[in-house]
């Protein structure tokens, strides 16, 4: 559940030596949102991104054909790329996590994963989704019932959920929560249980003093 | 939990391939022109995906490695065709790139690790200049990161090993250290060019266990050249068959092997014995004719004149290389045409040669009968005393008391690691290595003499066949000559009508008059080694020893070699002493088998006792390392750690011992191992209680 | 625990009298990767992506100056949009989980989500991320342990974690787990614990018959 | 589990304001030129944010609000600055597009619901209409959705509601609908225009709480335009001052009360009692002057001519709205310099009020002493029989038993919802409802007389402040006349000095001469009341019953016409009867309180015994209802559910129990409360165990 286990390893690089039409055919041609850029030793100079070679509007309409054709031939990748230094990175032992809070934070949609300067690998957006995802969700061929249940956002709440089902003998597939979105003072817990029914489910929970079950279907 | 999940593939990655050839030419100039080796070839690596590349001698396997990393030559290059390594086409590449790229993101492993490896320079030395390179490292860091890569290639002791000096390893060692060398960079792909073949099983194993968790460790896409049918199904996802330089066939491991659809890959298959198969229950079916040189293909589909099902269609027509399903291309007209099952053999006289085989009957004669044999060499301590006469000498145990029998016209096969002794047990009895103890009993004979002082009867009736036709080959005369000379030496024909019997004879092994007066380099390897049958069975002997005799021959021929073996033992009756390390091969040949281990039999009995439960731990671990062609195949994973020890100085009380996954306790390392029967005389020497030897489970499920 | 909870509302959305270089305008200002194309009554009409707005290098160079310059005023929304019939949707009482699969299954970034129709709200990989990773991560002020265990991939080991957890009386903060990216006969599960030692984790995880620890840290 | 979570917003979140005015200036065309009524306003909502806009009538709320929705009238229009929506230019839009945003993505809610709803329609039908104008949704589905949005209202009976006209709901239900309808599209802004000033205290605070919480379920943005600052504390998230058509101060609400930093929005703060606080203890500080009209806006600071910090600079230049801190704008060249601390009344007299206030003795002596007073009404019945004679004449008991005092020189306020017999209570004792039965001892005097049938002294008397002084002064006299009236009828002072009485008069309610000849639409609304006390206060009387006399002013002009009162009163020593919805006024300013359901007193006593533990049930709710001006105070959310019964058919037992949270039993339903008395004159009437009453806790809490 560490970085170096989902990202993407060997991604695809760019060059100093790269035009800008070039890396817009290497981006294209190979569906990628972003193209961390590397010396020799694969070493991070920069990262390009599908927002940092978008031509302004601005600049088309102020350049003439002769100077766009120049700008998209002759300029190479480092006028088009975000230098190393702003570029965030992360180390392949950090947590998924920890890659997502860092995307989130800083608005990135990806992260060149570096070790001692040298790029191992990428992680995006997608494939946190993805990971992250398949941990809530689990596999999709157990019958299992979701429930979202809402408690006060105090300690001791979600144990005293945890034992409301360990005392059934219940098995537990996934379990988390967050702060609510609207009222900080309610935590929302998301349960998965195997092998029960909705109604079981219901009347468990629902008996937890201060706990009231939002939403409860089969997942 | 289930194996189930909802994201079943990387789907949402980038899908762009590590590699992709397309329409790839590879041409060489030579004198009068040029070569077109590689024609049309087109495949993909995808990352952490292992592409296996297989075909015969000279269909262009190792070129199109080599084009990928430009390693042409001065006379070779790319004439046609991408390559695109990570979406980039290696083309467009100046010199200075692609170098750098091959330090960096590509890596090549060879067959022969000492190819990789500066005999001069200490490994540690080797692996820290890589770092320093292509990464700048310190001498600190390196050398902690090379320990670290050692590690992770399962090198036991990396930290002593990184003192040492190529030649101080093993051959599987060797190559561990070249596989680590080229993973130190972390290569997005790896290309590897029969890089086990040089390799016992059990190491072999360990290679190809270690290729593909590093594969699925560091998402490597990996280039996997060779010409063994099992080893690609163990380690390849997918499989391109080669063929006379084109591509012919990719697919899937599992279709390639379960539904091929191209004549040549079926044929291929055809070649190879399933491991559990015996020649009574089955076949092999060489593929007829050979491989056209570049300079002379046919106009048509390149494998037309070798095709059991080609229409006309395929002699006018050169087929491209087409999807005929999913993830399945073909080049063939009539790939959905053809049946396997519809198949039958160009050569009915196989199907003859199985029917003889399964209606013969044992005499239960005995013709060779070895008991207690010992060959002891004496060898120089190497030590700094022996310069002054000092050392004391050491005895290399290489037959530690082995005893056996064979009966008249049947086979028994002899496997084991290399050291095992299974090779100076066939040179003892031929007489090239002196008994130290023991008895070998050949028809009355006492075969323990040396072959300076047999009997001319016996050194006929007691032939052998060697790995290598080429070091018993007199290069200087012709193929005729050196088959008359046997018959010429034991005159057992009229000198007049030596001639005739020697082209009788190279009918015999399927080669015509003409062989007679060509030297050996006009030979292809599966002509030499007929040579070499035509001449072991020239004076008619009454047992033959064979020691690999199809080990270094592409498939088509050893299939091919291998029916000739049986149809001269057939033939003559002689009985066979079959050496070989392909596990299948031995059990399809052989009647018996005997497993050596360190000087001694560990088990022997029928071959299908033997490749069965009750196992000695030792053959249980061969069996589990056997690469099978059949991915279906389930194996049991056993590994030997370490190779064989020394037999200088081998381990007390069960030699096995110190590898051993199964040992019972302290009584392994202090008594030799009983003998515990089977009944049917299969025998197994080990500690192991009775009941637990009975409830092995079976180490190869299909 | 929903989409219609996590989804940003009220999104900015497109007319189709928007010219493309006013939807460049648009998209630039307000910092936006997705526009959803909207007509009267937020009908969704199509969507707009950075990806469907960029000029290809290719079509660059074959324009004139002329062509650039009314490609980029004249020409409406719908030449660069996604239209409504192509564009994947999700419906708001959609667990955030289906969310994520459906992008990822897809491959795109963003879902506009849609009912009878009408566009009510987003929700972008960004989105689903932060919740994700709030969920496995829990409030980060409360002292609790990380550990990732690997199991056999068959039902009944998740069962016996959480028993052994329970046997001590610790409370489970969050519970995951997928199936192992490089052996699919195994199963990595998170659990974070509070108020406990990482040593004690080792400790009582590390007897369950068959799981490994494989990582643990503080989190 | 803890409220610190890592994703502390929704930063990763487009950032676009829903709507972001800038420079905002709009004018009217008038005759004689034009009116700049709002200059340079800038503000930002966010998505699920409320922005109140605050500040006294005239300073162009309003405007900016018909700004944003393009209803500014023909002479209306928009002269300067920007006004974004979801980052779109709104000027740059079409009158086509404009309409359908207005429909689709903006909504508006307007002070008085009969102004959105059409009379002649049922509820069902306008909801209906404007699904399916903008969604072109069935009837069915139309019909579905329009149940399930009143029931996201919490409107009771939803379905029942579809089918009722407007008039047939009460107000509150009336806004209900109208917030249902505005949020039927989904708007990403609303717009609400005082939309709880016609409303209960405990509907407003239901109202408020549907706001708030449909702004977060919704994440619309909301303009909350209040000049009541109770209310926009508990609604908005951050504040827009206006004064005189400009922003004078936008920040966060808890900063806007706590630190205020422009001078006007500091002046409001002192204009309002803060709930608890009482006249003794604290003062209110009306802000001299008033809002200059946008014809005559000074050259400076349009604030300098009643800034109490105002220097030559605030003369000479007008300041921009510039940033302090962080999310705090101010327009206010001195506002890092002044500080509120050092802040001293400009009208010094007021201190002095309070000190009076502070040493005034009671004598004890009685002035009114009402017992078991019952005023009732025969209503027809509405039903079809009354058509025929037939209705059974049902009586209202507007006021039902209901005893107190009321001694000399004490204010005693009346409070509860309308309804609840308040109003008719003071109309009884003033003689304009006839009891029927009970004492009304003025006195000596009975005051159960009809005002005709009343001595000329008990009128002289006994003077009555209404809440809109409108109703009481005749258009078409000078407000001189109407002050003389009085003082001519009841002879009280010389006809030759009544002039100067009337002007001493004026003065004394801080107006000069020159109204004495100002008709009354000529009078603000501060003015017109202010003439109004002139006059009850004109014959001296010994008792005045002020029924809302601030609730329709200014908090400015409140403060000042309440700090009138008290001086007036202090002057007299006339006790005053005080009837107010605004629980903060009646706390500031009343010695003593009753709460009244239902034309019954629930609980009376001294006012800080009201209005602290144990309470009546329905007390405890509606100090749980009343809006504070501080937004750190925290209330006990108790809503009581419904409005108040028909006093028509009011409840059995205790007519509260049908809305009460803290019902006994069936005892409620059946038997009158007791009267429970906690010394001091402190009594209330419920059923409660008088532990439990003990225990309860405060409602409000800093």
């Amino acid at each position: 559940m560490l970085v170096q286990d989902y990202m993407t390893k060997h991604p695809l690089m760019g060059r100093l030596t790269m035009s800008i039409s070039e890396v817009q055919h290497y981006m294209a041609d190979n569906d990628l949102r972003h193209l961390p850029v590397v010396g020799d030793g694969k070493r991070l100079l920069g990262l390009v991104t599908r927002q940092s070679l978008l031509v302004e509007p601005v600049r088309l309409r102020s350049l003439d054909v002769w100077e766009i054709s120049r700008y998209l031939t002759t300029e190479s990748i480092d006028v088009v790329m975000i230098p190393a230094d702003d570029v965030i990175t992360i180390k392949g032992d950090a947590t998924i996590e920890d890659a997502a809070r860092t995307m989130v934070r800083n608005r990135v949609g990806c992260l060149p994963v570096v070790e001692d300067g040298i790029v191992v690998g990428i992680i995006t957006e997608t494939d946190l989704l993805a990971q992250l995802a398949e941990i809530m969700a689990c596999s999709a061929d157990i019958p299992a019932v979701r429930a979202t249940v809402q408690m006060p956002n105090r300690t001791g709440n979600l144990a005293k959920m945890v034992q409301a089902i360990a005392a059934q003998d219940w098995g537990i597939l996934a379990l988390g929560g967050a702060v609510n979105r609207d009222d900080p003072a309610v935590w929302d817990a998301v349960v998965k249980i195997d092998n029960v029914t909705k109604d079981a489910v219901r009347e468990v929970l629902g008996e937890v003093e201060g706990h009231r079950v939002t939403d409860l279907r089969e997942a | 939990m289930a194996q189930n999940r909802w994201v079943a593939d990387d789907s949402h990655r980038v899908q762009t391939p590590i590699l992709e050839a397309k329409n790839l030419a590879v041409s060489y100039e030579i004198r009068d022109g040029q070569v077109n080796a590689v024609r049309d070839v087109s495949f993909k690596i995808h990352r952490g995906e292992t592409l296996g590349l297989v075909g015969e001698s000279g269909c262009g396997k190792s070129t199109v490695a080599f084009s990928i990393v430009r390693f042409l030559g001065k006379n070779g290059r790319i004439t046609g065709g991408s390559i695109r390594f990570q979406g980039q086409e290696l083309q467009d590449l100046s010199e200075r790139e692609v170098r750098s790229l091959r330090g960096d993101q590509m890596a090549m492993v060879y067959q022969d690790p000492f190819q990789s490896l500066n005999p001069c320079m200490r490994i540690g030395d080797q692996l820290c200049e890589v770092l320093q390179e292509h990464r700048g490292l310190s001498d600190r860091e390196a050398s902690v990161r090379a320990i670290q890569m050692l590690d992770a290639v399962y090198m036991p002791d990396s930290a002593a090993v990184m003192r040492r000096f190529p030649h101080q390893l093993s051959g599987g060692q060797q190559q561990r250290v070249v596989i680590a060398m080229a993973l130190l960079n972390n290569p997005a792909l790896l290309i590897m060019d029969e890089p086990t073949t040089a390799l016992d099983v059990t190491v072999e194993a360990v290679v190809l266990d270690l290729v593909d968790e590093l594969r699925r460790r560091l998402d490597t896409g990996v280039l996997y050249i060779t010409h063994d049918l099992g080893v690609i199904s163990r380690v390849a996802d997918r499989i391109g068959v080669m063929y006379a330089g084109e591509m012919v066939e990719v697919a899937s491991a599992v279709d390639t092997f379960i539904r091929p659809m191209h004549p040549y890959t079926e044929g291929l298959m055809r070649c190879v014995p399933k491991l559990g198969l015996s020649k009574e229950s089955s076949s092999l079916y060489p593929i007829r004719g050979r491989v056209p040189a570049p300079t002379a293909l046919p106009p048509g589909c390149v494998f037309e004149p070798r095709c059991d099902y080609a229409r006309r269609r395929c002699r006018e027509k050169h087929p491209e290389l087409r999807s005929v399903e999913r993830e399945h291309l073909v080049r063939c007209h009539r790939a959905e045409e053809i049946r396997e099952t519809e198949w039958r053999p160009s050569d009915e006289t196989i199907l003859d040669l199985q029917e003889r085989l399964r209606s013969r009957s044992e005499d239960g004669s005995k013709v060779l009968e070895v008991s207690d044999l010992r060959t002891y060499y004496d060898q120089e301590s190497k030590g700094i005393l022996s310069l002054f006469g000092l050392g004391e000498k050491r005895q290399v145990k290489a037959v530690d008391g082995v005893s056996f029998e064979v009966g008249a016209g049947t086979t028994l096969g002899v496997v084991g690691e290399s050291g095992c002794g299974k090779s100076t047990l066939a040179r003892t009895i031929i007489g090239l290595e002196s008994s130290r103890d023991g008895k070998i009993d050949f028809l009355g004979f006492d075969a323990t003499l040396p072959l300076s002082r047999r009997d001319k009867r016996l050194i006929k009736d007691l032939q052998m066949v060697f790995q290598n036709p080429d070091s018993t080959l007199n290069p200087s005369f012709p193929v005729g000559y050196q088959i008359a000379r046997p018959l010429r030496r034991f005159g057992k024909v009229d000198r007049a009508r030596i001639g005739d019997e020697v082209v009788r004879l190279l009918n015999r092994v399927k080669l015509d008059g003409s062989y007679y007066d060509r030297l050996p380099r006009q030979l292809s390897g599966g002509e030499k080694q007929r040579v070499g049958i035509a001449r072991a069975f020239a004076t008619n002997p009454r047992l033959v020893l064979c020691d690999e005799p199809v080990s270094s021959l592409d498939v088509s021929v050893q299939a091919a070699v291998l029916n000739l073996l049986m149809e001269i033992q057939q033939e003559h009756n002689s009985p066979l002493l079959l050496i070989a390390h392909d596990l299948s091969v031995v059990r399809f040949f052989s009647d018996a088998i005997m497993v050596m281990y360190l000087g001694k039999a560990c088990e022997i009995g029928p071959a299908e006792a033997v490749y069965a439960p009750p196992y000695h731990p030792y053959t249980e671990a061969l069996l589990s390392a056997v690469p099978t062609a059949d991915p279906r195949v389930e194996q049991k994973r056993i590994r030997l750690s370490g190779s064989v020890p020394s037999a200088l100085n081998p381990p007390t009380g069960c030699r096995f011992h110190t590898r051993c996954g199964r040992k019972v306790g302290t009584i392994c390392e202090t008594e030799e191992p009983p003998e515990i029967g089977f009944g049917d005389q299969h025998r197994i020497y080990c500690h192991l209680p009775l009941e637990e030897l009975e409830a092995m489970d079976a180490v190869i499920t299909a």
